[in-house]
């Protein structure tokens, strides 16, 4: 079967020439098609949120507040922080690549609610909307934690369509994952059992469990502080003998779940590109799927780590640090299943693998520095410094946003249909690895030196490691560009991709590249394991390689 | 572990319109549209579970407060809603049962009634949060109280304990948080139901195919799940001191 | 259409609709009756457990879960409540053991 | 020990070097294991690059080595749980007899009040060598009160009283930071912590003539008219306050309740909240009567009884039935 490995013309029906015209995209079902639409707006509000990033580090080149004034600062990082997370990291590789490539991986025409998941694009639209206006009608400086009395009580700035934005955009991810899981349910071609599985989608199966019952509460959280602002209700109101650690309760509820909705689907790119490039089967199948789903459902009961020293009970705060170390260990098991995989390989580094290799060392660095914070009497210390903030780069940047890129290049030939130019796939993952920790390492060692976090002015003795932060935050951000002018240069020049670069396994690369609207010619049907890399042969030359 | 739905006839002849493209059968396209619903009703859960999150910690808290604030609550208000909820549950139940057989204007009739009695519900609800508005028990600059705490009737006028009215406020907060949320779902499923009404008279749904009225039936108990909670738990705290 | 596995298909009968009906409705008089009575730390206890009754009657039977042949619904109804108590209960696990009170 | 280590904090309390210990003991573990994980991937690609004519070795996997590097991380882990626990335990529980100062927290400043009645915006001046319990409230949103060079912190929240308490071990001045974002000035919201030799604390402490926050919290009780209702020489409307601080309560509902500072400030601001056994509910609230600079120095008052009158005021046994309740 894989002989499908034969270069195509171009001039194949595929669903990107299907049909024309805005309205055709706009108005579309096809999930490939909502997949770019998601591709276009998440790199809009990435770069923005880049932007605002850019402007946070410039500012703290120096120590005093001499940029911008402290009320633009603290703009700054809250709609960093806002844009950021919910616009890019829980959307971008669930509603990109997941939307693209689970219906593909599974054999199935299209996702369980096509009009659903055009509705969740347009939700994330609304939200993005609302969350433009917020930014243009002057900002908002809440923090992106919202957190009481400060936001309903203290602030006149934008918090309302702030909060309504978040909700909206919420809505937008519960959909998406209600959506993934009805498909990896109700939709798998004939022979594609669970264990069959690729990991990818066994990863966003774990991520949507998250989306679909964790988001709900943040939802009706923020409302009620939009409540509180417009109404006057009072639940959050220390006057009214409102606890205001209640809204960091419901908060954060959600918000650490949140962080593996944002990390389990870069693992499950990962694993992908771990076998890939290794050419070899996933070390230890079933941990791997089992470690995803014990990561998603163990992440529900650590919340309160945020909290130890907001002044809830000792008692409580023994309970959650606990907890927290049990994430520690599906943690490990992945980390060392990658690494394990990669033995007696036959190993390639084209710029996907230069990813994982990145994501590999990147989020090992993350995860400890999470056993830190996860460490009581460490946590006093350091929780609201920078070292928190760099932990939380490391898993966030390092992790997800190195393992989108990632699954971007590896990907990027079956969603264009051509091959993007590997040397400045290269330099790109170099500069952006280079970057990246030039960048947030010093954070840690500020962070312990005790320098807190959304200062915008602070003592000089931290001025050395925060002018290397922002010195590496330059090199990051050409990391940054590089990929999106070579992918639209590719779209154009690239040489045109065959169905199966990489010679790599899965049902998306039996298709053609870019697939047919329905995905297949014929309803596939799966007669072998996942990772089968002893059945499929080598390509006989490495398109994008050197 | 179950092979995949797709799995079964594979070359199943689309005769149905109401099959979409990517599904391989009915039976798959139904399944698929009800784990979607329930998944949704889960998500609901949560919900309004923060809520009553917030209401648990503070009833904890403010136990006696509660008490004298949920008393200022109309109970035969509630309890005939109650009932009213109920009904329409049972309303509902007959209208899938009717388009299971088929029944079309018995399927109206009983959609028509859903509608009927989800209005009385929120007449009566609108009729409870006047009264709200008048007793100034509206949470905000207006709001005044001035109650006793549950079980002091009876005491001399000196010892009488008095409910802090902040936290009544609270009560209030979360009295209109909560009926509030539950109203707004109600208000929604009634404009599905009034949607539903007219597609049933057009004939649109059939034996075959009913699932817009089966899926719009189980939002519609889950609504009716809520206040069972919701009843006992705003209208009948402390009642018989 | 009678050979597919579906969730849904079960018809309920007329009679069977209306007992549950009749015992919901049997149930709110009992929440309204209990809660006028003084039983001590009960009345809440009560009041719960009758609400429970409640809505597992309409999850069964109004809703068809007893009915469906998948094991699919159950288990979302499961982990909806299994999350919704560890929200409940792990917030409360703080408020309970706080020094403040 | 540190001193001479670039990018290391100071390090002035009891509790740093329990901190940095736990810390170094971390990064090492870390480094260990980033070191091993880098090691092996780095080992890994060279080793087993692609070569022509060898073919990549198919592995399923191995459950025995699955559960060693799950098991072995696992124990390990559970040494940072339980040595971690141990400090917070030991940060979240002050000792006897600490000196206590009060702080109120505000957008954009720390209001700092001493017992002996010294008060200080930004600044707080301790004595080198003793233990040190801050009591702390925010009139506004949330703050966080942290002194890196004491390894401590927490969050000073509106409506109640928060705790945090140190033994500085070396005379300087350090950092003062608001941690927990708190509006526009935020970061401006810093001070600094002067930790002094005794000698040199006691000339600072002399300087001005202020009043013991004690005493003026004894004035106020007077001035508030809660001295006609708790009475000291006797039982009088309300519960005799002397003795009663820091011990157990019992209440009308039979719940047991230690009068501890949070307990004084909700007597006073809601009296109805936790009535004592076998008196009535008669007092009115102070709430929006009294700022919080005041409730410190009601608070303070309460608790100077125990010291001054402790022959008056034990007879009220374990369980007292005095508290400030009316």
């Amino acid at each position: 079967m894989a002989t499908a490995a034969v270069v195509e013309t171009g001039e194949r029906e595929n669903y990107l020439n299907a049909t024309y015209g805005l309205k055709s995209w706009l108005l579309t079902v096809d999930h490939k098609r909502i997949a770019l639409l998601y591709l276009i707006s998440i790199t809009f509000f990435f770069f923005i949120g880049g932007f605002f990033a850019l402007l946070i580090r410039l500012e703290l080149l120096t120590p005093a507040g001499d940029l911008v004034q402290s009320d633009v600062y603290n703009k700054l990082f809250t709609m960093h922080g806002q844009v950021m997370i919910f616009f890019f990291l829980i959307p971008a590789v669930p509603a990109v690549l997941g939307n693209f490539l689970i219906p593909i991986m599974i054999g199935a025409k299209d996702l369980a609610f096509p009009k659903i998941n055009l509705l969740s694009w347009y939700l994330y639209i609304i939200g993005g909307t609302l969350m433009i206006y917020t930014i243009l009608a002057g900002g908002v400086d809440t923090g992106w934690t919202f957190y009481t009395p400060l936001s309903t009580e203290f602030l006149d700035t934008n918090v309302i369509s702030a909060a309504l934005a978040v909700f909206v955009a919420g809505f937008s991810s519960i959909l998406t994952g209600l959506n993934f899981i009805v498909t990896i349910h109700r939709m798998r071609a004939p022979g594609m059992t669970w264990n069959r599985l690729p990991l990818f989608v066994w990863s966003h199966y774990a991520t949507s469990i998250i989306q679909v019952l964790g988001t709900p509460v943040v939802a009706i959280a923020i409302v009620l502080v939009a409540l509180e602002r417009l109404l006057h209700l009072g639940i959050f109101n220390p006057a009214l003998g409102g606890d205001p650690l209640l809204f960091q309760h419901l908060f954060w509820f959600y918000s650490h779940p949140a962080v593996y909705i944002m990390i389990l689907p870069g693992m499950g790119i990962i694993s992908e590109v771990v076998c890939c490039f290794s050419r070899k089967r996933i070390f230890g199948y079933k941990a791997m799927a089992l470690a995803l789903l014990g990561i998603a459902v163990i992440g529900f009961l650590v919340w309160a780590h945020h909290m130890f020293v907001a002044g809830i009970s000792l008692y409580a705060a023994l309970v959650f640090s606990l907890l927290t170390y049990f994430v520690g260990v599906p943690s490990a098991i992945k980390v060392f299943n990658w690494t394990a995989t990669m033995y007696k390989g036959s190993i390639t580094y084209q710029t996907p693998m230069l990813y994982a290799f990145a994501f590999i060392g990147l989020f090992t660095i993350g995860g400890l520095t999470g056993l830190f914070l996860a460490s009581l009497g460490i946590d006093v210390h350091v929780t609201d410094t920078y070292f928190v903030v760099a932990h939380f780069h490391y898993v966030m940047v390092g992790g997800m946003v190195v393992a989108y890129l990632a699954g971007m290049h590896f990907w990027w030939p079956k969603i264009s249909g051509r091959m993007y130019p590997e040397g400045w796939g290269k330099l790109a993952a170099l500069l952006v690895f280079v970057g990246f920790n030039l960048t947030f390492f010093p954070q840690f060692i500020l962070g312990y030196m005790g320098m807190p976090r959304r200062y915008h002015a602070y003592p000089p003795e931290f001025q050395v490691l925060n002018v290397l932060s922002t010195a590496g935050a330059t090199v990051l951000a050409v990391g940054y560009l590089l990929p999106m002018v070579y992918f639209l240069w590719s779209m154009r020049y690239g040489p045109l991709a065959p169905a199966n670069p990489w010679g790599a396994a899965g049902l998306e690369w039996q298709t053609s590249s870019p697939p047919p609207t329905f995905n297949f010619e014929d309803q596939p049907v799966v007669t072998w394991e996942a990772y089968n890399y002893d059945e499929i042969p080598d390509p006989e030359e490495d398109p994008g390689a050197n | 572990m179950q092979t995949s739905p797709a799995a079964v006839a594979e070359n199943h002849a689309h005769d149905n319109p109401a099959l979409l493209h990517h599904f391989a059968t009915e039976a798959q396209q139904k399944d698929a549209a009800s784990l979607g619903m329930w998944l949704f009703l889960a998500q609901e859960v949560m919900f309004f579970g923060g809520m009553f999150c917030a209401y648990l910690v503070y009833r904890y808290k403010y136990f006696g407060d509660f008490g004298s604030a949920s008393q200022q609550l109309n109970m035969w208000l509630g309890a005939v809603n109650t009932v009213v909820l109920i009904c329409s549950s049972l309303t509902v139940v007959l209208a899938v049962r009717a388009a299971q057989l088929g029944k079309r204007m018995a399927l109206v009739f009983w959609l028509v009634l859903t509608i009927f009695l989800g209005l009385v519900f929120l007449g009566i609800k609108a009729d409870e949060y006047a009264e709200k508005f008048e007793k100034h028990h509206v949470p905000g600059a207006r709001f005044s109280y001035h109650e006793l705490l549950p079980g002091q009737e009876g005491k001399p006028a000196a010892e009488q304990q008095y409910a802090n009215p902040r936290h009544a406020e609270m009560y209030f907060s979360l009295y209109f948080a909560m009926t509030g949320m539950h109203a707004l779902h109600m208000i929604i499923g009634v404009g599905i139901f009034a949607y539903l009404a007219i597609m049933a008279y057009k004939g649109r749904y059939t034996p075959e195919y009913y699932t817009p009225v089966e899926n719009s039936g189980l939002y519609w108990h889950f609504v009716d799940i809520v206040w069972i909670y919701l009843f006992p738990l705003l209208y009948l705290i402390d009642r018989h001191r | 259409m009678s050979d597919h596995d579906s969730s849904s298909e079960h018809i309920s009968s007329i009679g069977s609709s209306i007992a549950i009906w009749i015992a919901l409705l049997v149930g709110t008089v009992v929440t309204v009756l209990a809660a006028n009575t003084d039983l001590g730390p009960f009345n809440i206890i009560v009041a719960l457990t009758i609400a429970t009754i409640k809505a597992t009657l309409v999850v069964l039977f109004f809703m068809h879960v007893k009915y469906t042949h998948e094991k699919l619904v159950p288990l979302v109804i499961v982990s909806a409540i299994f999350f919704l108590f560890l929200l409940l209960g792990l917030s409360m696990a703080d408020y309970a053991t706080r020094l403040w009170h | 020990m540190f001193q001479h280590v670039p990018f290391w904090p100071d390090s002035a309390s009891t509790l740093s070097p329990y901190v940095d210990g736990l810390y170094i003991f971390l990064l090492l573990v870390s480094f260990a294991m980033t070191g091993l994980i880098f090691t092996m991937v780095g080992l890994f690609a060279v080793k087993f690059r692609k070569r022509p004519g060898v073919k990549a070795e198919q592995i399923e996997g191995s459950t025995l080595l699955e559960l060693t590097w799950s098991i072995i991380p696992f124990g390990v882990m559970m040494i940072f749980f339980v040595w971690g626990a141990l400090i917070y335990f030991k940060e979240r529980t002050p000792p006897q007899n600490t000196a206590e100062v009060y702080v109120v927290a505000k957008q954009w400043m720390w209001k700092i009040e001493h017992m002996e009645g010294q008060r200080e915006i930004n600044e707080l001046h301790v004595p080198v060598g003793r233990d040190v319990k801050l009591i702390m409230t925010s009139q506004d949103v949330i703050h966080s009160f942290y002194m890196p060079a004491f390894r401590i912190k927490q969050d000073v929240l509106p409506g109640r009283y928060t705790m945090e308490w140190f033994h500085a071990t070396k005379p300087g001045t350090y950092h003062l930071f608001c941690a927990e974002y708190c509006g526009t000035q935020h970061s401006g919201m810093i001070g600094s912590i002067v930790v002094m030799q005794d000698r040199d604390y006691m000339a600072w402490m002399s300087g001005g003539g202020n009043q013991p926050l004690a005493v003026t919290g004894q004035k106020l009780f007077a001035e508030l008219g809660c001295i006609t209702c708790h009475r000291s020489d006797t039982q009088g409307r309300g519960p005799n306050l002397v003795g009663v601080f820091g011990k157990p309560v019992l209440l009308e509902d039979g719940r047991t309740v230690t009068a501890d500072e949070n307990y004084v400030r909700e007597s006073i601001l809601e009296p109805g909240a936790k009535i004592v056994k076998g008196f009535k509910p008669v007092m009115p609230t102070f709430q929006g009567q009294v700022t919080d600079e005041q409730l410190n120095a009601l608070v303070a008052y309460v608790k100077s009884l125990n010291q001054s009158q402790s022959g008056q005021g034990v007879n009220a046994t374990g369980m007292a039935t005095a508290t400030p309740q009316p």
